[in-house]
This record gives structure tokens, sequence and C-alpha cells, in this order.
């Protein structure tokens, strides 16, 4: 009697912790714990004892512990949050302690609780609302907006002065090579020296051997200008002729090498 | 402004009942929520919808199809009671987790609610697939970011959500009232947190003002503005 | 037969207002036109939806939308004097490609030119696309032929185009060097022509001449004579 009494037991004990087991992966975290839990105490959230759940919940804890059940960390967090609010609940207050009361815990705690039912219930009555696809429908027929798309194509006066400054600019370019009416190459200017350094047989200002043409326009003259100073340079270098300049800014003058 | 009363004076309107007519048309012919603008925008010049549409709505009253106000815009569906003759159009619904429901929950009554708070309601962490399930369905969305250290984003439910349940805006929630003065909807700190909760005290205010001062959809356009 | 008389009155059919408001929940919710046999068949036993139809249609009559019967079954549809709400008209604008921008550019600064005069400063071929473009536009319009051989036909722009510009002839458009003082030359012209630029003031103005007359003023002229 007592041995079947003992296994009878025994086995509601193995049922209940495998529904525990159950329910820990049903629970959305400690706080649905909680809040199931306090429906064992039958009253209203508002009456509930923080300190009998705070002990249903260490009890949880501890069984779920000898069945071997792997709890999250939050449950355990939560255990020992648990523990130390029991423990303000039942200790006189230490006057020397700072921080909440072990009653202000526990009322946040019931709060929380009472909030997350207020939640639950609130998501129960949202499902229950008349929902589309389910209690109401939309039209089933429907007529697209048919979209006519007027292009109007526009341009500012500033596209086209930029639109066409890129196309003259494109053509400068070119002409840069091309143009070269008012610039006296360097090669220009040396076969034209070498003609003339025949006849240099004294100091003469280089000015002089500009060709014809380049010396009255400013822009000419001076390309022209250049472009023989570097000739001359180079028939320096050649050792066809020698130059000279007295004085900076004085005029650059030339003459036969005479060796040569 | 001053554009509307010559142009007004140019274009007469057509009669409210012609008016009336277009609206219907209009959203007979949408399945979506059309927006008052968005009428405005389809009917003749002068065309005032808004009134319209109080017309329209009185005349569907009790009527096999309403005429209902989601957010800003307007719909035309059939009247629940009508259900039992739609099988066929019955759309099968996700079938949502009780995660995905309670946060859908939270996030409809304490909007904007950040992804913390959401938590500390629920006492759990709120894994990134439910936030990402309810934004798939395009019932919730990012709302402006929380004022607070780190800038949180918020969350705030959408159009669709109305029109899925059929709400007029947020303030129509089931129990919003009861939740509200209950103190429910309060996000208090945890005592002992006050000094880190204190900072965060008037953005939480901000909060439910927006719930209940301004239409959830004002404080979306203030968003985009 | 006989099965259906004592069903008539097991059931009893619900008020025609009702059946009414059943088959316009039906026929809104609807993807396609239902038939009578089908409105019988989703409606409460003894139903008549054929006369239920009747109310029905009557009171949609010169409504916004209609119900209206398509072969053998039965549909609400758009009122066909509100289809125009159904088409949204929109002007795009958009932006003058670059190469019709520079063409029309050509023909504005050096009017009347040929199709191979504008590829030659171009650099590259003129698309029939381009033109035909700028004709439809209204900007160019054809000019008289050239007394060259093969008497090619020469581009000027129109009216429009002075309108669109705002330009009271073509001879206001801005010349190269304001062009370049308003800083709209891509790119820097060479050193030698600052130069120019600089010192030669005549020049400059030859350089304005350039522009229109070198090639297009005197053409033009001529063309004039």
């Amino acid at each position: 009697m007592h041995d079947s009494q003992f296994d009878t037991d025994a086995v509601a004990e193995r049922i209940a912790a495998e529904t525990l087991v159950v329910d820990v992966d049903g629970y959305e975290g400690p706080l649905d714990v909680l809040l199931s839990l306090s429906r064992t105490q039958k009253v209203d959230l508002r009456q509930i004892s923080i300190l009998q759940l705070a002990e249903q919940y260490l009890s949880f804890v501890e069984k779920a512990k000898t069945l071997r059940i792997e709890l999250a960390a939050d449950y355990l967090v939560m255990a020992a949050w648990l523990a130390f609010l029991k423990s303000r609940l039942l200790l006189p207050p230490d006057p020397t302690e700072d921080g909440p009361s072990g009653e202000d815990l526990a009322a946040h705690l019931a709060f929380q609780l009472e909030r997350l039912q207020g939640m639950r219930d609130a998501a129960a009555k949202l499902m229950a609302l008349d929902q589309l696809g389910r209690d109401r429908f939309v039209r089933g027929i429907t007529e697209a907006v048919t979209h006519r798309k007027n292009v109007t194509y526009t341009a500012t006066l500033l596209d086209l002065m930029q639109g066409y400054a890129r196309i003259r600019t494109k053509d400068e370019f070119r002409p840069f090579v091309m143009d070269r009416d008012a610039v006296l190459s360097m090669e220009q200017a040396l076969d034209g020296l070498r003609h003339l350094i025949g006849f240099a047989g004294d100091w003469t200002d280089i000015v002089s051997y500009l060709p014809e043409g380049w010396s009255s326009d400013p822009k000419k003259r001076r390309s022209a200008t250049a472009a023989t100073f570097a000739a001359t340079l180079e028939l320096a270098k050649e050792g066809k002729i020698e130059l000279r300049q007295s004085d900076t800014f004085a005029p650059i003058e030339l003459r036969k090498k005479r060796d040569s | 402004m001053d554009d509307h009363i010559p142009s007004d004076s140019l274009f007469e309107a057509p009669p409210m009942a012609e008016q009336e007519r277009m609206v219907e048309a209009i959203l007979f012919a949408s399945a979506d929520p059309v927006s008052v603008r968005e009428l405005t925008g389809r009917m003749p010049h002068g065309s005032d919808p808004a009134q319209a549409l109080v017309h329209l709505q009185k005349r569907y009253d009790g009527r096999g199809v309403q005429v209902v106000k989601v957010g800003q815009a307007w719909a035309i569906r059939t009247a629940a009671d009508m259900a039992f003759l739609m099988q066929r159009e019955t759309v099968e619904l996700r079938k949502l987790s009780r995660a995905a429901i309670e946060t859908l929950a939270i996030i409809a009554y304490h909007q904007p609610v950040t992804r913390s708070e959401i938590e500390e309601i629920r006492g759990v962490a709120v894994s990134r697939g439910t936030i990402d399930q309810l934004l798939d369905l395009e019932w919730i969305k990012l709302g402006r970011r929380r004022q607070t250290p780190g800038r949180p984003v918020t969350f705030v439910v959408t159009e669709q959500f109305l029109d899925h349940f059929g709400l007029e805006s947020a303030r129509d929630l089931p129990g919003l009232k009861e939740l509200r003065a209950a103190g429910l909807l309060e996000n208090r700190p945890p005592p002992g947190d006050a000094l880190q909760d204190g900072e965060e005290d008037p953005s939480v205010e901000d909060g439910q003002d927006e719930l209940f001062g301004n239409d959830s959809t004002e404080q979306q356009e203030q968003e985009i503005d």
C-alpha cells in the first residue's frame, strides 16, 4: 500500500517534472514564468504576494536544477534577484543601507507583471479585431490608375551656353596647334638664324634678327624674340656664335664665332 | 494659399453629388486606402474630397461594404458581418508567434517604443526575426530616433496595420483607455535605477504624448520633415 | 425538388435587404464577375440573389460605380463617365540630352546651318533622332536650302525657341568671351589666348565676330541678301 502510494507519487512527480520541461520551453522568459506562477495564487495581480511568488520562482529554479534542466542565464539572474528581494522583504530594513526598499522593489515587480498581463490582454483584443482578409475584405476587381506620362523636354539658356562653350572649347584646343600665326617656333627662328649668322660679323642686337613682320605686333614680337633667343642659345651651344649682354635688361647681342 | 482663391473662381468645382460619385469610383477602384491628398490630386480642380467622403460614408452606412478611414486615408471594405460569405476570398494569414503578437501589441500601445523598452516590458530579449517579421508584414516601421544617449530607433505601427485591424488611428486600439488609466502604459523606471532612467524620463513622456496627443500619422509626417 | 420545400420552411431566408448587402459584399470582394448560380451557392439557403441584384442595381443607378452584367455574371464596375479619374496624367520634365543641347546650341549660334556643318563643329555625327527631337519640340525648323552643290537644307531656331529661352533674337545669345567671363568654359583657354584676350581689345571684339561672323553671320547675311 505504502509502496504503491510511493510509486504513485513518484509517477506524479515525474509527470510534473516532464511538464516543467515542456513549460520551460514554452515560457517567454522569467517574467512570463512569474506571471504563470502568480496565477496559482488565484488572486488579482494587484493583491499578489510578491514574497510568495519569489518563493515559488526559487523552487521552480531549484526543481529545474535537480532535473538538470539548463536554464538560460536570465532565469538565473531573476532567481538571484528574487532571493535578494526575499531577504529584503523578510529582514528589517537596515538604516545604514542605501537604495530602494524591498517594498519598492516588490511594487515594481508587481507593476511589471501587471503591465505584461495588460499587454497580453491587449494583444488578444487586437487579434480579435476584424482583420483584413479574414473578416473584412478589399476590393476584388481593382482598376489601376493608368499613368499617362507626358514628357516635356526642357533646357535652360545656361544648358545651351554650356553646351556651346563645351564645343567651342574643344575647337580652341585644335587651333592651339594649327593656329600659330602669332607664334614663332624655335625651329623657325633657328632656320632663319642659320641663314643669317654668316652676315653677323660684329655684335648685333638679336632683336634685329627677328623675321620680317614679327617686330611690330607686340604679341608676335614677344613670341619671335623668345624663339630667336632660344635659337641663339642653341647656336651658341653648337659653337657657331657668341652671345653677350652688358647689363640686366640690356640688349642681348650676338656675333659669329670667329674661330669657326 | 493665395493661388487657391482665384483658381477656385476660375474653375468651378463639380457639384458635391458629382464629387461624391468621383470619390466613390476612386475608392472602389483601389484595394489600398487612398489619401485625401491623392483624391484631391485626381479630382477636378476645386473639389473637396474630404466633404464628399463625409457624404459617401453616410451613404454606405449599414451597407454590405463600408467607407472607412485608415489613418489619413480612406478605403472601402466589406462589412465584418459579411465575413461568412467570403471563404473564397479569405487570405491565409501568416501564423504569428506569441512573441510576435506581443511585440506588435507593445509597439501599437506604447509607440514610439525602442527595442529595449519592448524587452523591458516582455522581460525577455526580442529576437531580430520577430522585428523583421513585423517589418516584413509592413505592420511596423521605424519611427524617429529617441533623443537619448545612443539615439536608439523607435518603432511605430503603420497605415497597413491600421487597415489590417480596421482601426482609424492608433488611438482606437481596444482597451487603450483602460490600460492608460491603470498606468500600465507608463514607462515606470525600476526603483534604484532612478538616475539612469531619470534622464530618459522626458522622452518617455514625449512618447506618451505622441500616442495620445498627436495622431501617430502626424508624428510620422513630422519625422519626414 | 421535394427537398426544397421542407428546407425552405426549415431555414428562413434572410430579409431581402440583407440579401442585397450580401450580394454587394460578394460582388465587391470577388476578383471576377459572379454568376447568380455562384451567388446562390454562397448565400444562405433560400436566398434569391437574382432579386437582390435587381435591388442592388437600382441602388447603384447613377452612382460612381455600377452593378453590371458581364456575360452571365455580375460585377461592380466604375461608371463609364468616371473613367477619366482612372487616368493620371503626369507631366515629366526631362532634361534634353547633351547631344541635343549641343546641336541646338550650334544651330542657335550658327544659323542657318546645315547638318554637315553641325557635324563638323561638334566633331561627331548628329543622329536623325536628335534633329527630329528638336524639330518636334519646335525649337528648330528648316531654313532655306544652301545654294551649294547638293542644295542641303539648313536649320534655324524658331520663335518658340526664343520664347523658351527668353531671348529677343538669336543675336542676344552670349558670345564666347561672355561665356568665359561667366566661367562657363569648362576648360581653361590656352595661355596664349588669355594673353590675346587681355591685350588686344579690338581682337576680342573680333572674337565675337568670329563667333557670329566668320562662318555664320556672313552666311546668314548672304542668305538674307
